[in-house]
């Protein structure tokens, strides 16, 4: 089993989700968070004084797949976050070694 | 004795322009909570910069094109000669509103609007009520509108637009003439703003991604709703003033008691409305939807405005649970149509406005339905036509929509530079 | 002369109407800030639709059944003859009630309740006090009481609970006739209030998660502590028209001194209620709890109501000191009963009134604490009871209470389908 | 007839008074929009807290050592004898304020302050200015100051220091004997209230971390701009009352007149400063600073208070608009000199009141710029000594700067307990 | 080393901790989440149109142990959040290389 | 490639990340996080009741570096995220898989 954690731009989420349940993921978890990188934060203003924002807001994907499944999840992923502007995000891909699904106490593939 | 009258009228029509004023608070707070958290900001700053021009507007001009005085009338015989009514007639009558002080003797304020209060008070108290209108503007606009653009057309319509068609029922204009009967201005002032609104609006477009390729209309819900209907209560409260204070005197018993009636009615219609939009939507969705029971006590003032004193108490309830309704399918109309109107003033000002001004005639022997018909065409039709043409002109100099990433971003972020709720993620 | 009196006191009616219609946005906001997120929009709408029942529900009959006509005297020698005086006093009245207009003859209104301003705005101060009762049930039973019956309960209490007893001190009965001294309503509307609200909760029970099954109390902090201020502040300047309005004429010099004692005292008690319950906070706990400052300043407030213009400044602050140390003792009981009082509206409104009501005598020459405590028990007992009666039938028929899943997923989820704050995580 | 008029200038004097209390309202919104979410708690508490010792210190002594009665002078002969003065008139008078009631008969209230409406509404109009004076400086001093000290100082400043440079100005000091001109307070309260926060803010040092080691300058954006908005908005009503108040009598054509000169100009200037500030930050940035916006309203509010009757209405917007242009620069160089004040408080009333002040003989032939200049100097230099003094000796005793721990885990944990909005991460 | 990754339901939050306590655990980090599942989310409401919140807020819970207490903390999750309900949650296992405390520097299991 | 994260003081962002900055790492993503550890929490009151919040906020930064700069980034956020007190945080390190540049669909070392 893998674990792909996505970092995408907030606005593409709903079309990254709507491709990946097309292509039969039915689970996942997300959160919000900062993004640092490449693509520059902006300058905000606060009474007068000009300061920089360094962060951008990100989404992050976290998603459990069955090996074989693997490059489906990070194909679709590319190609539906892509904007082709810097600062669209990154894959981390990292191997799980078990899963637990709390309700039925089920683990392995079965879990996921 | 006539001291005292005098004293109480003015003190009555300041405290009424007072709160009035407040409802620039009340429209701030509306909107602020029903767009999104990266719009807020903005939305706030076009709130205190319209508010702020349309003063300073209605001082430069705006006073005296809406209240000519006689002068202009006398030495033009009824405007036949524009030029001259305006060399002698409102050039100088705009010198004495902006230099309206008081060491002025009376006489010499130059408006054909004798009364037994002082001016100041009547200006002031008049002033509000165009910030109103245009406040209505900026919630129809939020999201998209860039700042700049906005503010010009915030001119446009407090110096001329908002004037003009004032004129025409409150200066002595064809609509009063003719008969045209708009207590506190459910046409005059409501729907004029949202008649302007729908003509920004036009132009302008939606906020992107408001509505889908495939026709689906995607809900932006809004940031605060506590705040929004703090707004929406502040409103209420205002319109005791907007309503009460357009008796214009109070010191003698009949206008007392009509001024009271006035309060008594406001604050009915407003419950009506709120009551008419949450049995309409406990009725459509088996929920108690919050936003439209904010719109419905507004539609129910709106509804109320045109004629407020006339109604029985019973009257006012079904008047403002009219509005109420009206709001619920005018705001679900104008997203099928795609027309995008994040706080729904449009229908909230206008829909609820013309069925104010329709309404009159039940409650009040003196209205017909035609001339308010023709009131209602007129205003809206001016209000749409010299909107839509003036920020068409606005926009051939200077985009008055923001760019996709500005809009992505938020317009705090491209046109404030404050990010309204910045540790709140 | 008497016609620019009659003007001046109808203003000031209206005035004060208008302050006390303001304290339903405090209500509205102290709630809001004090419930969780998860049940904010629900806590919005409640208010929103209860000031608007209670004004069409006084208009229908409230306000006639608490200030009955002479004719139902006439008619029933005393209401011997419950079924003529219905037929005869009370039917016509509830539709001059609903009619009230400008073209009614004064005398036709069917009152027993002469007076030297305009019967509208004798309406419009009395039906907002009616509102004031039932906001204060809204906050106890936040956070598990379901909206439909919610709104049922307000119906009855608004219609028929509050103007029954409302008749007992202002209509002509029975305590007004005893001598129980209560000038704005400590008792008659904030007291009355609580007890309402203590039946309803009675039935309905604490929050789930509340109260821990080893007897602990789970603190369910407030969500937005400065929206509470805000409502604690709207609700102080309300209470000027709340508790100033009530002296009813102004017009003459005694009544102007009045007035003014009442402006001054009503701010001198909130703010002693402020520092009686901070030096306790402070005393306890070793910090400045703001929720209790913000009960605080209520509680100094109801215990001014009863009788705000008998004292002396000094005096005012004292009553006001000793409301926010009841206050906070109030609450602290409260939770170790196991009442669950989410902003705690039951010990600023009904402790604190009782308090108030009691304290009377001590500045008032006129009242004895005898009729007081008679007047206490009857509001409270009335007051629970009744409620309690009427919330159990609706719960025959109705669940009052959200279920499990619907309280753990919040009230917006399940009922207003409007998350209050949906970008805020 | 007369009594009509005491009727009608003394519900005048409590409109106004209640109008002015709600500002009280607004600097709570402002500064809690306007500081840290971790602070939001404590400035809440502050300001409840600071509002109520004002009321109780300023009837405690505060009045009467502003308004010193006949008494005082008449055993003094001018304050030559201080002590017989202090035990023969200051003390009565005490007594006096402390007990006002309306059994007292009005002459015996021991006050050098004829007027022709009640006592009470006079104390109740005084009042709540002091507060206000108060309010400035809990603005200031946000993020550092720990409650207790601030407190203290409250008691100070509202008990002594601002009576008794009220005094000069207001109750017959020299300020007033000379000729100073200050209708409502750009000096006497605002630049007061601004002086002490500067000389607070001199003992206590900025908050840690505002500003680097290498002197950059690091914003701490407030945590809630439609709330600042919304104080602003409360003030910019508020001061209705504050300035049209400032007249104290209305029954009369030119009195009224003069009130609602004040009216429409306080607004006009308010509106001046919100386009001052705005245009300028466009100048400066490029973009339009919502908090300058803000700050801008209250500079131009501040700079019309010293002569709100004298401009034209064009006058009025022209003062109000230079007031918005120099509480932007203002706040820079506070700023660039490292005096810290988290909402803008010192510039906003401080250099915009000292603009007010200097203002005035510009429009109002009977100011002169000397005067004007001495009571600006005098007020501020013994505002910001007296100020300084106080908090230099508390902090001897009691430190008053929150520990680096304190102020990094927020002043709503060490100080309050309870986080302002403990749900929004 | 062990990293145990649990998703939860938020209203289990406290009895997952105090079993975790219970059971010896001294650290664990916590964020709040939405998840996708075959739960699915609620129809919400506004200005009369309705549409869907596809996700749920869950509670993400990591938790670094050592290898002998991973059953230990498994089974404490699985038996305190559970419900029984669809929507649980799952608890995701993975290996780490290396922790460091960084008040002391140690590292290994000593910084757990 | 190694992914590294840390757990840290909130007031402590700034300095570790101009430090990361400082040594050549370009890109990281943040979140806020709650953690439990040894530090304790503290008391609130409301409305007269005292409790406690058994969680202090805390920043995660994940950052993915190539395997020869790991000991760099763990150093450096040692020294400037540490104050000596408790509660100053952990640093985990995993594995990761492989990481993709959804702009360019690059993938390993170039992608980081
Ligand atoms: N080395 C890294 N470790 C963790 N997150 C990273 C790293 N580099 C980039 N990111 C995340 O990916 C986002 C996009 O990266 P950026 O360099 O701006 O653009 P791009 O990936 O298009 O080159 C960043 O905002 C950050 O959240
Ligand atoms: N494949 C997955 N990858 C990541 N998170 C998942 C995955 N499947 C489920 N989750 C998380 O677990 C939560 C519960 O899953 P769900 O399918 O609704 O119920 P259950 O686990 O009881 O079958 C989801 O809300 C989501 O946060
Ligand atoms: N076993 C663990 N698993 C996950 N996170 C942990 C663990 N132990 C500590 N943490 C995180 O590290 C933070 C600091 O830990 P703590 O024990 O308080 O101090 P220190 O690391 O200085 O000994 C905690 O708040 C928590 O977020």
């Amino acid at each position: 089993m893998k674990l792909v954690v996505a970092i995408i731009k907030p606005f593409k989420l709903q079309e990254v989700r709507e491709a990946l349940v097309d292509a039969g993921i039915e689970g996942l978890t997300l959160s919000e968070v900062k993004g640092y990188g490449r693509q520059k934060g902006h300058t905000e203003l606060y009474r007068g004084a000009e300061y920089t924002v360094d962060t951008l807001p990100k989404i992050k994907l976290e998603i459990l797949v069955e090996d074989e499944n693997l490059s489906t999840v990070t194909d679709t992923i590319t190609s539906t976050a892509g904007t082709g502007k810097i600062g669209d995000g990154k894959i981390f891909v990292t191997t799980v070694d078990d899963v637990i699904r709390i309700r039925t106490g089920e683990t392995g593939n079965e879990a996921i | 004795m006539d001291e005292v009258k005098f004293a109480l009228d003015t003190f009555y029509a300041i405290m009424s322009g007072a709160l009035v004023m407040w409802m620039a608070a009340g429209f701030t707070m509306l909107e602020a909570g029903l767009v999104q958290k990266k719009d807020v900001s903005e939305i706030v700053t076009k709130n205190l910069g319209l508010f702020s021009i349309a003063c300073v507007m209605y001082l430069v001009c705006g006073f005296v094109l809406m209240y000519p005085s006689d002068a202009v009338f006398a030495i033009s015989g009824g405007l036949d000669d524009a030029g001259e009514a305006i060399v002698y007639g409102i050039l100088p009558a705009i010198g004495t509103s902006w230099g309206l002080s008081t060491d002025m003797p009376l006489d010499e304020i130059g408006m054909a609007y004798g009364m037994d209060y002082s001016q100041q008070a009547d200006f002031f108290f008049q002033v509000v009520f165009v910030a109103t209108a245009m406040s209505i503007v900026s919630g129809a606009v939020a999201g998209r509108m860039k700042l700049i653009p906005f503010f010009l057309f915030a001119i446009v319509l407090t110096a001329f637009i908002y004037p003009t068609q004032g004129y025409w029922n409150w200066g002595g204009g064809f609509l009063s003439t003719l008969g045209y009967s708009d207590y506190a201005g459910s046409g005059t002032v409501h729907l004029l703003g949202a008649a302007a609104a729908l003509g920004v609006v036009t132009v302008l477009g939606p906020r992107n991604g408001k509505y889908g390729f495939d026709g689906t209309v995607n809900p932006m819900p809004g940031s605060n709703i506590p705040l929004a209907a703090l707004g929406a209560l502040i409103l209420w409260l205002g319109w005791f003033g907007f309503n009460g204070g357009s008796e214009l005197v109070i010191s003698d018993e009949a206008s007392a008691i009509a001024v009271s009636q006035v309060f008594m009615n406001t604050n009915m219609a407003a419950a009506g409305g709120v009551l008419g939009a949450l049995v309409l939507s406990l009725f459509m969705t088996g929920k108690s939807d919050v936003t439209m029971a904010i719109n419905g006590a507004i539609a129910g003032l709106v509804a109320i405005t045109a004629g407020p004193s006339a109604p029985t108490g019973g009257e006012a309830v079904i008047i403002g649970f009219i509005g109420g309704l009206i709001v619920y399918g005018s705001i679900l109309f104008f997203d099928s149509i795609k027309v995008d109107d994040p706080v729904g003033a449009i229908s909230a000002h206008g829909t609820a406005g013309i069925f104010g001004c329709m309404v009159v005639p039940f409650t009040n022997g003196d209205a017909s339905f035609l001339y308010q018909f023709i009131g209602v065409v007129s205003i809206a039709g001016f209000g749409f036509l010299a909107s839509l043409g003036t920020v068409y002109v606005i926009n051939m100099f200077m985009p008055i929509r923001a760019t996709d990433s500005e809009q992505e971003a938020g317009l705090d972020a491209s046109e404030i530079g404050v990010e309204a709720y910045p540790e709140f993620k």
